[in-house]
């Protein structure tokens, strides 16, 4: 789950990490407030979880509050990314003496959280990794330890900070990792991190993903989610312990278990199809499940078939396909349905599905290419 | 032979008597594993599977009574660091956890506890174990592989049911199956499993079935090149997946431009594995 | 350093273990109006830095608040063990199922925590140690992780607990790590912790043994130190960063390093005399340290005669010398002072001493019965 | 040969800038040893010792470019686990701490990360290594010992000083003398060091010198018998030392009646070894 750059550098200012002063606005008028509040120059920030908001046109600069409150206005109205702008930041405006890049993320090779600081602020630090890999430097953290002293240090040291800057930088790291670590995080990041001309460490940005099986330690955390952010249908799903991922083809998928959905969407690209989405159902597909899940795919105008991909292990598969037949009672639809049913059962489940109208597949391509065909003759 | 489990194996159910364990106990007996033992904190004293396996408080008191050897978790995500840790402290060699949804920041500090003890788990968010014939540690189904001299290694759970059952279909069998789980930090990498499939007689053949996420079948790739003569077949999904999206399993995500399915294959063909275009070519390839 | 039984118990309570309401009383009227305030039965329990308080007669019941009044008077005038009583603590009293023990402490062999239980509480754990070892339950934990849930969980099957108390145990025994860890302790412990007839555990007595090298981090906890309790000359060392211990025999010992200093006392009790004290005066023996270590031995009215074993090392011993010379000038003694310098520049210290009128010595042994003579000549 | 340390060790020292540091630096370069490196953090880049020895901020940077292989800690107490822990993590091989007065819960989780990695503490709370005319690190002064075949390991300072001063007063040298300090939870025991001499050719005979608290003595003494074929002398100091107090440092305290000199006496006196009653007694035990 992705956190919004103010939600993020909220958290971060809890472990006394230094954030500029600033609010967020779902207005103009309440943006034109902030920027009176606050004084002096402002930066109005379009917050939508999507990377490359400085380039769009999102983040602006304004010198009086009259003119944040008429940026705000046009920021507001912006989409960034095909996502519509609901919310601004409104921050004092800093000026920047130099920006520097700190970070924290799990390193899954070295199965350890890993801080990671550069030089080069400001930018995507892929980008840096990719141009200047001698300018990225990382230090690995034991997780029973924790982010020592003297890793900060050296951190501060290969970025070439200045040595007054290295108390406050080592707090900043420090509170980065607690932030990280508090919030079950698996990315924690700010850039930039800014030596202002006034000689101030501050976080002008922030960024924080949070890992989704962690969240049941922080419901604070997981209030945060904005729904505003997602695909509505994905919401739907994860309220049904469903796990959805839209896609742009038009082939609809229904699978039980991650790997064989990915693989079902594989093998349908590869007989020349295009997949609507990613669906796993999870174990033990009963109607209710298999009803919610049709319809969810069925939302989706671009959907013109579906593939049901099932392989009864511990779950009988005529058990399965009385599931598939109570859900297509309540649903409303015409598309044609290719159903492939294997494992435990599966005669017993195909012969159930056959009278119903469904066209029945023995192997994954063949349903795949059941699939295809059956939108041309439609 | 086989790898991790076979017949001697003396299998201990921690979260026993919760719905799933109790279901897959009971599977995994009629399987004729060694069910030995059982833990529900607070449960201790009581006997479960037709009064035939005692169920315990502690996984200490279990392995002391029974002589456990291997553990299988059935517990709710957040108690399962808990419930590997407790295995590994009460000497358990082998522990294979079931659960899904397990912290990452968990699994960061439980991997660290564990390398130190020389403990080796597989999982989280994994199938389990599948030694056909011979004893399945798990939820693989049974009936679903046959013995052989194929040993299958995956990220995946059902995928791997596909592959196992493709290969039935054509007379082939399994040495042993080991599903490693779909979460980016686990206990055991297909490395540790080639290097087992290769030390393993009855092992002549390998299938290693990957996702997209992480890099792990990149370092699996070069282990396979410096250290493997067994042939080796693989499958990679989610080559459609789009980027920064979670495809179902935690670890199964491209980030800035990691763990595409393309480089996976890629580096799995540069070093000779034959990489099926979908799992039922498997067998193709195999033979 | 050593916790009053009050103290401790308000720390374990911060952590969450469930202790007796009661406070602390230095008079009989402030314990009759404690008691006035818990209402019913009360126990009044005298706060003394040593064990036996009950056999001892400082902890006793009282049915109201007259009684406690009264007690708390007999009490505060006792002495325990030589320490007299200032304090009283007043607490309600709990009716007693059932007695356990439960502690945490370093396991040196280990290198790691202890955590200790056994059904057998009440009595010093030692005393059950040694008697029925069998009823000691032990789990060891890593200083990294921290105790374990599961870890307590074993502690309160191994002694039999009934199963409605493991979840409150297991809050205790976390509590009670934590206190331990937060705190720098060496040891804490709850003996008895109890089941009360109406089925609450509680922590009827409490202690914790603080890491006099951890107190930096704890300048509250480091401010709790008794001195009404102490051999006052060991708090006065104390603070000039001398370490000293009171003795019974009548030979005052100056030494450098801890371990030599104890090999001197033991030297000295080998050729027959009787040690007075424990003194190491640190590396570097400048004129003030030595004035300061010899003043506080000559307090001691037993010291009959002052043996300095001084190695010089990395201080010369012309230099030790010196100082030694400049602290007679400002204390004022004609107890007999014999003199052992070796080391660098040992001739020089000698020939220096000899002139002050000083016995010297050559050997740590000819040292012990040179000073042994020199009293029985006085 | 001698153990731990001789004429190639490259040494660096964290705290270099300090005053303690900075004597002791100097005189280990007097003594021969090569000093090759300091660390204090904010002062890279400055130069001690006559200018010959440079100053980094980081450990890491300091093995880099010297690739000193042995540390030596002189940081205050509140700095000292991180520092220990900071050597080891920059791969230093062999780390001595003479800090005084770390907190013993620091300790424990040093000691238990180290253990992991495998690297040598001595210490805290010593005065260090010296091995006779090859090289010292820590504290010890150098003219006070002569080379020579025994090897003297103890928990004390001063009190090592008076027996290697009695040896040499009688023409006795030694391979190496380990302070290996007098808190309660340090990095090396006497076994580690018993071993290191048992296999080294140079040493012939050794001492140990004990004191009261804990029990490292009696399994020091376990080990002499079932491991050691050369002759060992021992002296306990605090035969006369009150229950329950600490006797400066802050291992030495008799508890619940363990850790007492006559039980420590009794147990190396079982095994053959020869306990001298004062420390100046140890040469004629040797002879």
């Amino acid at each position: 789950m992705k956190l919004h750059e103010y939600q993020s550098k909220q958290i971060f200012a809890e472990y006394g990490v230094p954030i500029p002063k600033g609010r967020v606005a779902t207005t103009a008028d309440e943006a034109r407030a902030i920027a009176e509040e606050l004084g002096g120059r402002v930066v109005v920030k379009s917050q939508v979880l999507v990377g490359g908001r400085g380039k769009a046109g999102g983040i602006r600069l304004a010198d009086s509050p009259e003119e944040a409150g008429s940026l705000a206005t046009e920021i507001l109205g912006m989409q960034i990314k095909g996502l519509p702008v609901r919310k601004v930041l409104v921050d004092e405006a800093a000026s920047i003496a130099t920006e520097i890049y700190l970070g924290v993320t799990n390193d899954r090779a070295a199965r350890c959280p890993v801080m990671i600081a550069s030089a080069e602020g400001g930018v995507e630090i892929e980008e840096v990794a990719r141009t200047d890999p001698e300018k990225i430097h990382r230090v690995w953290i034991d997780p029973l330890l924790g982010l020592r002293e003297y890793q900060a240090r050296y951190l501060a040291s290969s970025i070439e900070l200045a040595r007054e800057h290295w108390r406050t930088f080592i707090q900043i790291a420090s509170g980065l990792y607690q932030a990280y670590v508090s919030s079950d995080a698996t990315l924690a990041e700010i850039n930039p991190l800014v030596v202002t001309e006034d000689d101030r460490l501050l976080a002008l940005d922030g960024k924080m993903v949070l890992d989704d099986n962690g969240l049941f330690r922080h419901p604070d955390l997981a209030e945060m989610r904005d729904l505003d952010e997602e695909e509505p249908a994905e919401g739907e799903a994860r309220k049904y312990g469903l796990s959805y991922v839209r896609l742009d083809g038009n082939i609809g998928c229904m699978v039980n278990g991650a790997g064989l959905a990915m693989a079902t969407m594989d093998v349908i690209k590869f007989f020349g199809g295009a997949p609507a989405n990613f669906l796993d159902i999870g174990g033990g597909a009963t109607a209710e499940k298999v009803a919610v899940a049709l319809e969810i795919i069925l939302k989706d105008a671009h959907v013109e078939a579906v593939l049901f991909n099932i392989f009864g292990g511990i779950t009988r598969c005529d058990e399965v396909a009385r599931g598939i037949l109570a859900a297509l009672e309540q649903v409303d639809t015409n598309v044609p349905m290719v159903v492939r049913l294997v494992g435990t059962n599966e005669e017993a489940g195909r012969r159930l599905l056959a009278k119903a109208e469904m066209i029945t597949a023995t192997s994954l391509a063949d349903a795949a290419k059941k699939t295809i065909a059956a939108i041309k003759e439609a | 032979m086989s790898i991790l489990i076979d017949k001697n194996t003396r299998v201990l159910v921690q979260g026993i008597t919760g719905r799933e364990g109790l279901f897959h106990a009971s599977q995994m007996a009629a399987y004729g594993t060694q069910v030995v033992a059982g833990v529900t904190p607070g449960k201790g004293g009581e006997w479960v599977l037709d009064g035939k396996v005692p169920v315990f408080d502690t996984v200490q008191r279990a392995v002391d009574t029974t002589g456990a050897d291997c553990s299988v978790i059935f517990v709710p995500a957040r108690f399962a660091a808990d419930a590997i840790l407790e295995a590994a402290d009460a000497g358990v060699q082998l522990i294979v956890c079931i659960t899904e949804g397990v912290p990452v920041q968990d699994m960061m500090k439980v991997r660290r506890y564990l390398d130190q003890k020389g403990t080796r788990l597989v999982g989280p968010n994994c199938p389990g174990i599948l030694t056909p014939g011979g004893a399945k540690v798990g939820i693989i189904p049974g009936h679903i592989a046959i013995p052989g001299n194929v040993g299958v290694v995956s990220r995946s759970g059902t995928l791997t049911y596909e592959v196992l059952y493709a290969l039935k279909a054509k007379g082939m069998g399994a040495s042993t199956c080991v599903g490693i789980g779909g979460d980016p930090i686990n206990g055991t990498s297909f490395i540790d499993v080639l290097s087992m499939f290769e030390a393993d007689p009855q092992t002549e053949k390998i299938v290693i079935i990957g996702e997209i996420g992480g890099s792990d079948e990149e370092r699996a790739a070069e282990y396979i090149s410096d250290h493997m003569t067994k042939p080796v077949v693989g499958f990679i999904a989610g080559q459609t997946a789009p980027p920064g999206k979670r495809m179902g399993h935690a670890g199964a995500i491209v980030e800035g431009g990691t763990g595409l399915a393309a480089d996976k294959i890629k580096a799995l063909r540069s070093v000779g594995v034959k990489v099926a275009d979908h799992p039922e070519q498997v067998p193709d390839l195999l033979a």
